[in-house]
């Protein structure tokens, strides 16, 4: 089994993830990799920081990996979560899973990221040309979490 | 008892985690936000509407009538917003 | 639109085609990608051989592309998939799709591999120590489309 | 009228592709394979079981009541395995 669970400021390296995953030895990976949306999008944001919550947020993801390890046939499971400072288009989070079948691949990936958008603790400030302010949660994350009820 | 503050609310608070005497009278976390809303009026702020409030003991999510004891780390943050 | 449909018997980098994804200028990237079972999974695979209908290949998978920019609101799209003889843990597949939302990049790089793998006339030959056969369809491949009728 | 094969139905027929003259009563793809069962003994292998068979005319799926025109390029193979 390949599993890590990785907070971190530093950015990731999304080939040497997938190689990590691919060690599994298995016919599918599926990646999810979310990104500070860029100034077309929101031309006036200038960075978002990302704060957590050291200890609590590794046992919250790792309960999150348990749960998609006991409901699908994964071999392999990878989450990193970058926290502070992050420039527009840079990386925020990654979610790689490994499994014999295509469909409990994609399943665990979007099951671990619905889970980790709802409990694992990280907030984001977003600072933009007017001043900074911290991002509201969504009711749509909540509602996301209920088709794996 | 540890209490640690996240986002804005540590922002309202001014710290990020202090020290507390856990009084007798304090048995949940309900109570123990009515109690530090007393501390001052950034946490009179951060903790006036609980609803918005989540809180964690011992880093696991708990409920607003857990009950608290005097070693535990108790966090108060809003609702998350990571991924 | 990012959007691409490649066939070819050069391998894949996951590192600039996710980096082309990015171009896409959105929040979610999700990225499928299927790998010849290593040898602890078939010890008698010696190498996967893929035949495909060279002009049919691309319409199909242009038109399954063009269904899920219906159906989802993807700014990026890509598909490569490799020809010829491969060999274990060799990547055969790569499905990548860009959305503001995390939900239409999954589901749509799903419905994307559901369809490549019960559409696009791809066949593939299992080489073993015994000798070699065309591998059958699966039944669970065409029960996969169901779900999005 | 082109005709192709792919994967294990190449191997029956020994041909990836062949040129024929359509003859004037086959309409149909159903018709076509039955002609084309008479060419040898690798096609009546290939083409004796159409339910097992997919077809694609110019390129896209086509049925075996699809008409068959002389420019045509048709198509037979195997249930597809990539990805």
């Amino acid at each position: 089994m390949v599993e890590a669970v990785l907070i971190t400021d530093a950015d990731f390296d999304i080939a040497s993830e997938y190689e990590t995953l691919k060690q599994a030895g298995v016919g599918a990976v599926v990646i999810f990799s979310g990104v500070v949306r860029d100034n077309a999008d929101n031309p006036r944001l200038v960075a978002m920081t990302l704060e957590h919550y050291p200890g609590m947020t590794e046992m919250e993801i790792s309960a999150i990996i348990e749960e998609a390890k006991r409901r699908w046939p994964v071999s392999g499971v990878r989450v990193i979560h970058r926290v502070g400072r992050l420039l527009p288009e840079e990386n925020i989070v990654f979610v790689g899973s490994a499994s014999a079948h295509r469909q409990a691949a994609f399943e665990s990936a979007a099951f671990i990221m619905d889970y980790l958008k709802t409990k694992a603790p990280f907030w984001k400030k977003e600072e933009t040309e007017e001043g900074a302010n911290w991002v509201d949660a969504r009711e749509t994350d909540e509602d996301a979490l209920k088709r794996w009820e | 008892m540890r209490i640690l503050y996240f986002a804005w609310m540590r922002e309202h608070t001014g710290c990020s985690s202090e020290e507390i005497q856990l009084p007798e009278e304090v048995e949940t976390i309900a109570e123990l936000a009515e109690y530090l809303r007393g501390r001052s009026a950034g946490h009179e702020a951060a903790l006036r509407n609980m609803k918005t409030v989540r809180v964690a003991v011992n880093r696991r999510y708990a409920q607003l009538d857990s009950t608290v004891s005097a070693g535990d780390e108790i966090a108060f943050f809003p609702p998350v917003t990571g991924g």
